[in-house]
C-alpha cells in the first residue's frame, strides 16, 4: 500500500508544482466533459463491433432511480463514459459493486460522465474486480478523457488488479459514484 | 486506503461548485469501495450450475451459476474449473468441490492436480486437496467423474492416465483414503450408502462397497449390460432418488438401481420409434437426460440420428415415464440444443443449453417457453441444477 | 509408458478372450463403416453452427495427391470421420504432423474413414498435438463410430495429451494414416 | 512405444484383405507417429507476430507467427504470451523473449513473472529468467514495455506497481543487472548504444544512459514535449533506423532522435486537417502507426475523430513521408483496422488486423488490397514484423 499511497502523493505533488487546481482536478478525474452516447468501433480491451459497445443481448437493468437512468447492462449508460472492460453488472455484480469471490482494486482510473437526469457531472472510478478470469459478457470500452500509458491514472488499459491482495487476474469493471465534478457543460 | 482518502477529499471538493439540476437538488450519493456482492449459503432450486469447458482456452474453464428462472441479474457468479475440471456441489454444505488441473507456467511446466474447496456464499476458496501422481482423467466435462457418497463426506474421483483408477477421499480431513484400481471400467456412479459402480468395455459394471475406512470391503462385476458396440449408454444418467436411467444411443432407456451396495440391473425399455426423412429420432447431444423431481425423464432428441450422430444436439425434448414406460410429452425446442438439465423445483423448468452459450428455459410441465439467458458462457456442455 | 502398454494389452487381451478377430478389430478401429461425409449439428468440443463442421474460411489446403483427396482446412475431409478437435492443418501442422513447439501424444483414439478416391477404409490415429493451449482455429468434430468414455480407445472426447511429456495441455488433432481397414462398403 | 508398435501390427495384419480400387492399385502410404513441424531458424521478411490479447481468458494470451505473404499455410504456430505479456523477437538470435506473468493456481496463488525464451526453429522454451518481486507492468499490450538495447545483449522491461521502474536484464547471463526507478515515466524506448528513453506524465521524458554494468552512467530530463491534455502521444511509435515517429492523438507526427545517448526532440508536423460528417479524420486504434524499410509512415484514420474516438479503430491508412513532411497516399481499407504494421520487404506489405481476429493485407506501395487471413487469433492488437 505504501507505492499506491507514494504513487498518488507523487503524482499530485509534482504536478501541483506547475498546474492550476483547475488543471489538478483534470489530472484527477480526467478531461471534464460531457459524456454523449457515442456509438464507436470498439477497439482495445473491447476489441470489436462483436463486442465493446455492441448490445449486450440482455434484459434491461435498472436502478429504478428516475436520477440515475439507463440500462446497467449496456454500453451506453452514463456511467461507463470511460469504462474498459466486462460489465460488472453482467457478471454477478452491479455498476458498483464486483461478483462473488472477486475482489475490488483499491486504486484504479477515473473518469467524469454527464448524467443525463440531472445535467451534473459525476467522478466515476472505474475499480476493476479482480481474483477471477475473464467474466466474457458484456464487453465495453469508451473512452471520454483516456490518456495513453504516459498517464497512469487516467489510463483505462491499464490492469489495475496490480493493487490486489487475491493476484492480478482481471474479471470485470465497476463504475462506482464518487462525487460530482466541478463544472459541467 | 489513503489512496481512496485522497481521491475522496477531491470529490468533496468539487461537489461545492457542482451545477445543480432543478427537478434533483441532490446529486447521486456517493458509493462505497469496496463493495463485492455475496451470495446465500443455500441456493434456490432454480439455480443452476454451468459448466464452460471454454474450447478456446481450455486451461480457463469455468462454471457460471445461474437463476434460470430469472430474467434480470440471472447470472449470479463465477467459480474457476480448470482444464477440463469437474465440478460438484454439496447438496448438505454450503460448499461446491472442483477436481481440476494447473501447470507451474500455465500451459507447461509441473502439474498439480487438486480438489479446490468453494464457499457457495462468498464463492471464495475455503482450501484444497493436492492429489498426487497427475492421475485425474480429463475429457469433456461428465458429472460421474466426480461424485460423492458416505453422506456427503467423502469425494469419489476417477483417474485415468490411461489406467484407470478411482481415489476415495474424504472432505472433512483433506486427504485420500484410497486408490482402488479399476482395470478397464470408467467413472463413478455412487451406489449404496458408500460405495459406487463403474462401467466397464466389456459392458459390464463393477459394483464397489467401501467400509468405513475407505478400503474395498466388496465388489461384484455382472453380466453385460451395456451393448457398447450396438447401442450404448451415453455416460450421464438422470439420477430419480438412487435410480439411474440412461439414454442409449439408439433411444432406449436403461435403468440401473443403485440404492443398495451392489449396483441391480432394472433392464431397458423403448422409447418410440420414429423415422423421419434423415433417419430417426435419436437422443442427440451431451448430456441428454435429466428428471424432475417427480421422476420424469427429459430426453433431448435429435431428428437425424443415425451412427455417428449422438453428439450432434436436440430439437426437441422428449417426456417419459419411467413407471408407466411411455413417452407422456414432446417439447419443441426453440434453438437446438447442446445439453438438457432439469431443475428440482415443484414447477421444474428445463434447461436446455445452445452452442453459443445461452440458456433457453422452458416450463417443464407445460413445454411453454420462459426466457433466454443470452451468453451465459462460453461451451455449455455440463449443467447441474442446484438441490 | 508401462501404464499404456498395459491399458493397450489388457484391452486386447480382456477383449480377446471373448470375442472373434472381426469384433477384435472392431474394438480397435471403431466399428468399420464407410465415412460418408455429414452435416451435423455439432456438440462436444466442436460446440456449435459456429465452429465444428463449419466452413473454416480458409483457403484450401490439398495434398496435391488426387488419391487423397480434399481440402484438410475443412472438417468434411475424408480422414477426419471421427476427429474432435481444432484441425493442425489450420495452426500450423499438416493433417498428419503437430504444429511446431507441440507434442504429439503417443497413443490416441482410432478412426476407420473411407477415402473416396481409392475405396479403401483406412486407420486414422488421431494423436492429439499437445504443450501449448487450444490453437483456436478450425474445430471439428465428427463422431463416425465414437464410443463414450466406457470404451476409451474408442472415445475422442478424452484429452489424449494425457501420454504427454510436455503436460496434458491440448493444442490440435491430427489425422494420421496407420493403414488400410480389412473391410470397405 | 510399445502402443504405437501394437497398433502397427494390427494395422499391418489388416491390410491383407483391402479391398484395391482399380485406379489406384497401391494404397496411401502409412505416416509416422511422431511428427512435429519445425520452422526455419531465420524468418521470413513477411512473417508478422501477431499478439492476441485473448480478452474472453486475459491468463491465456498468445501470439500467432504469420506469412502474410501467404494464401495457403499462412499460420505458422504460436508462443504462449500469458496475462498480459509482451512478446519481443531478437533480430540477431533465433530467440524470441516473452515477458509474462503466472499464477500458482492459475487465476489465483503465488505470482511468477518470468521473461521465457524460446527457440525460433522448434517454438520450444530454451530458458526463462525469474522476475522477483511481482513487478511487470500489466496493460493492454504496448511492444514498447519490453525492448532490447546494448546490442541486443540486454532487455529492458517496465514495471507498475502502480510504482514505475525499469528493469535491465543481461539475456546471456540470465539475470537482472539493476532496476531503476523512474517516478512518473512510462515504458521503454531504446536509446543511443545502451539506454532508453521514458516518457513521463509531466510531458518530459527522461534518458538514461546505462554504464557495461547496467547501472546508470547519466540521465537527463527534457522540456515537456508531449501535450498529454490536448494532444498526446500515441505510447507506440513507428521505428525508422534509430528515429522514433509516433502519431498524436489529433493528428500530427512527432519525431525522436533516438540515436544518441540522449534523446531529441525532432518536433511536429501537421498530417492534413480533414472535417468529415462526423468529426474530423484523426489516428484510431490501438498500434496507430508503422514503417516500411525506406522510411514511409503508415497511419490508421478513423473519419470520426475527436475527444475519445482515439482507439475506436481505423478505416483508412494514410502514407507519410516525414522527410517532406506530407501525406503521399491514402489507402482505403476493405475493413475497419484494429492495428497496422508494414513488413521491412523490399515490396513492403501493409497488415491490417481486424477485431475478429482477422488480417487484410495490402500491398504498402500501390495499396492494393491482396488477401484477408481469417481468425487468426482472437484480439489482435499488437504485431511485430520479422526483422
Amino acid at each position: 500500500m505504501s507505492d499506491m499511497d507514494s504513487f498518488a502523493e507523487r503524482a499530485v505533488r509534482r504536478v501541483a508544482r506547475r498546474t492550476s487546481r483547475r488543471s489538478l482536478l483534470t489530472l484527477i478525474g480526467g478531461a471534464i466533459t460531457g459524456a454523449a452516447v457515442i456509438p464507436v468501433l470498439p477497439v482495445s480491451r473491447a476489441v470489436a463491433s462483436t463486442h465493446g459497445g455492441g448490445k449486450s443481448g440482455l434484459p434491461p437493468q435498472t436502478t429504478g432511480n428516475p436520477q440515475d437512468p439507463g440500462d446497467q447492462t449496456q454500453c451506453d449508460y452514463w456511467r461507463y463514459c470511460a469504462i474498459d472492460g466486462f460489465l460488472c453488472s453482467c457478471c454477478g455484480g452491479t455498476a458498483s459493486a464486483c461478483p462473488p469471490g472477486t475482489e475490488m482494486s483499491p486504486i484504479t482510473w477515473i473518469g467524469t460522465c454527464l448524467n443525463p437526469a440531472d445535467g451534473r457531472s459525476y467522478i466515476i472510478s472505474y475499480n476493476d474486480c479482480c481474483g477471477k478470469s475473464s467474466c466474457g459478457r458484456c464487453l465495453c470500452n469508451r473512452n471520454e478523457s483516456d490518456r495513453p500509458m504516459v498517464r497512469p491514472q487516467s489510463n483505462n488499459d491499464i490492469n489495475w488488479c496490480l493493487g490486489t491482495e487475491s493476484g492480478s487476474v482481471y474479471n470485470c469493471s465497476t463504475a462506482v459514484i464518487l462525487g460530482t465534478a466541478l463544472e459541467s457543460k | 486506503m489513503k489512496v481512496r482518502r485522497f481521491l475522496g477529499a477531491a470529490a468533496l471538493a468539487i461537489v461545492a461548485g457542482a451545477a445543480q439540476a432543478a427537478s434533483y437538488p441532490e446529486p447521486l450519493a456517493n458509493e462505497p469501495i469496496p463493495n463485492v456482492v455475496e451470495l446465500s449459503a443455500q441456493y434456490p432450486a432454480s439455480w443452476v450450475y454451468v459448466h464452460d469447458l471454454h474450447f478456446n482456452s481450455l486451461p480457463d474453464g469455468r462454471a457460471a451459476i445461474v437463476d434460470v428462472a430469472a430474467d434480470v441479474r440471472a447470472f449470479k457468479g463465477q467459480v474457476p474449473v480448470a482444464q477440463f475440471g469437474t465440478l460438484l456441489p454439496s447438496t448438505t454444505r454450503p460448499e461446491i468441490y472442483v477436481a481440476e488441473t494447473f501447470f507451474s507456467r500455465m500451459t507447461r511446466g509441473e502439474r498439480t492436480d487438486v480438489i479446490t474447496i468453494w464457499d457457495k456464499a462468498t464463492l471464495k476458496p475455503k482450501g484444497e486437496i493436492v492429489l498426487p501422481g497427475g492421475k485425474r482423467g480429463q475429457f469433456v466435462t461428465l458429472r460421474n467423474s466426480f461424485q460423492l457418497t458416505n453422506g456427503e463426506k467423502w469425494a469419489l474421483l476417477f483417474n485415468f492416465t490411461p489406467a484407470s483408477s478411482v481415489s476415495v477421499i474424504d472432505i472433512d480431513a483433506r486427504k485420500i483414503l484410497n486408490e482402488i484400481d479399476l482395470p478397464g471400467c470408467s467413472l463413478v456412479y455412487p451406489t449404496g450408502p458408500r460405495g459406487f459402480t463403474s462401467l466397464c468395455a466389456d459392458g459390464t459394471m463393477t459394483s464397489i462397497e467401501l467400509d468405513t475406512a475407505g478400503k474395498v470391503a466388496a465388489s461384484s462385476t455382472s453380466k453385460p449390460i451395456n451393448d457398447i458396440d450396438h447401442d450404448p449408454m451415453f455416460m450421464t444418467p438422470a439420477m430419480v432418488g438412487k435410480t439411474a436411467w440412461f439414454a442409449t444411443f439408439k433411444g432406449n432407456i436403461h435403468g440401473l438401481d443403485l440404492a443398495n451396495a451392489k449396483a441391480r440391473d432394472l433392464g431397458v425399455f423403448q422409447m418410440p420409434k420414429e423415422k423421419t426423412a434423415e433417419g430417426e429420432w435419436r437422443p442427440g447431444g451431451w448430456q441428454v437426460i435429466s428428471a424432475d423431481a417427480a421422476g420424469r425423464l427429459y430426453v433431448l432428441m435429435n431428428p437425424a440420428g443415425k451412427e455417428g450422430s449422438h453428439k450432434d444436439g436436440g430439437s426437441e425434448v422428449w417426456v417419459v415415464d419411467p413407471a408407466r414406460k411411455q413417452r407422456v410429452a414432446r417439447i419443441p425446442l426453440q434453438n437446438p440444443a447442446v445439453s438438457v438439465e432439469v431443475t428440482a423445483q415443484s414447477a421444474p423448468l428445463l434447461v436446455a443449453s445452445r452452442s453459443d452459450g445461452s440458456l433457453d428455459v422452458y416450463d417443464a410441465t407445460s413445454g411453454a417457453f420462459q426466457r433466454t439467458l443470452a451468453q451465459v458462457v462460453h461451451d455449455p456442455m455440463t449443467m447441474t441444477a442446484s438441490r
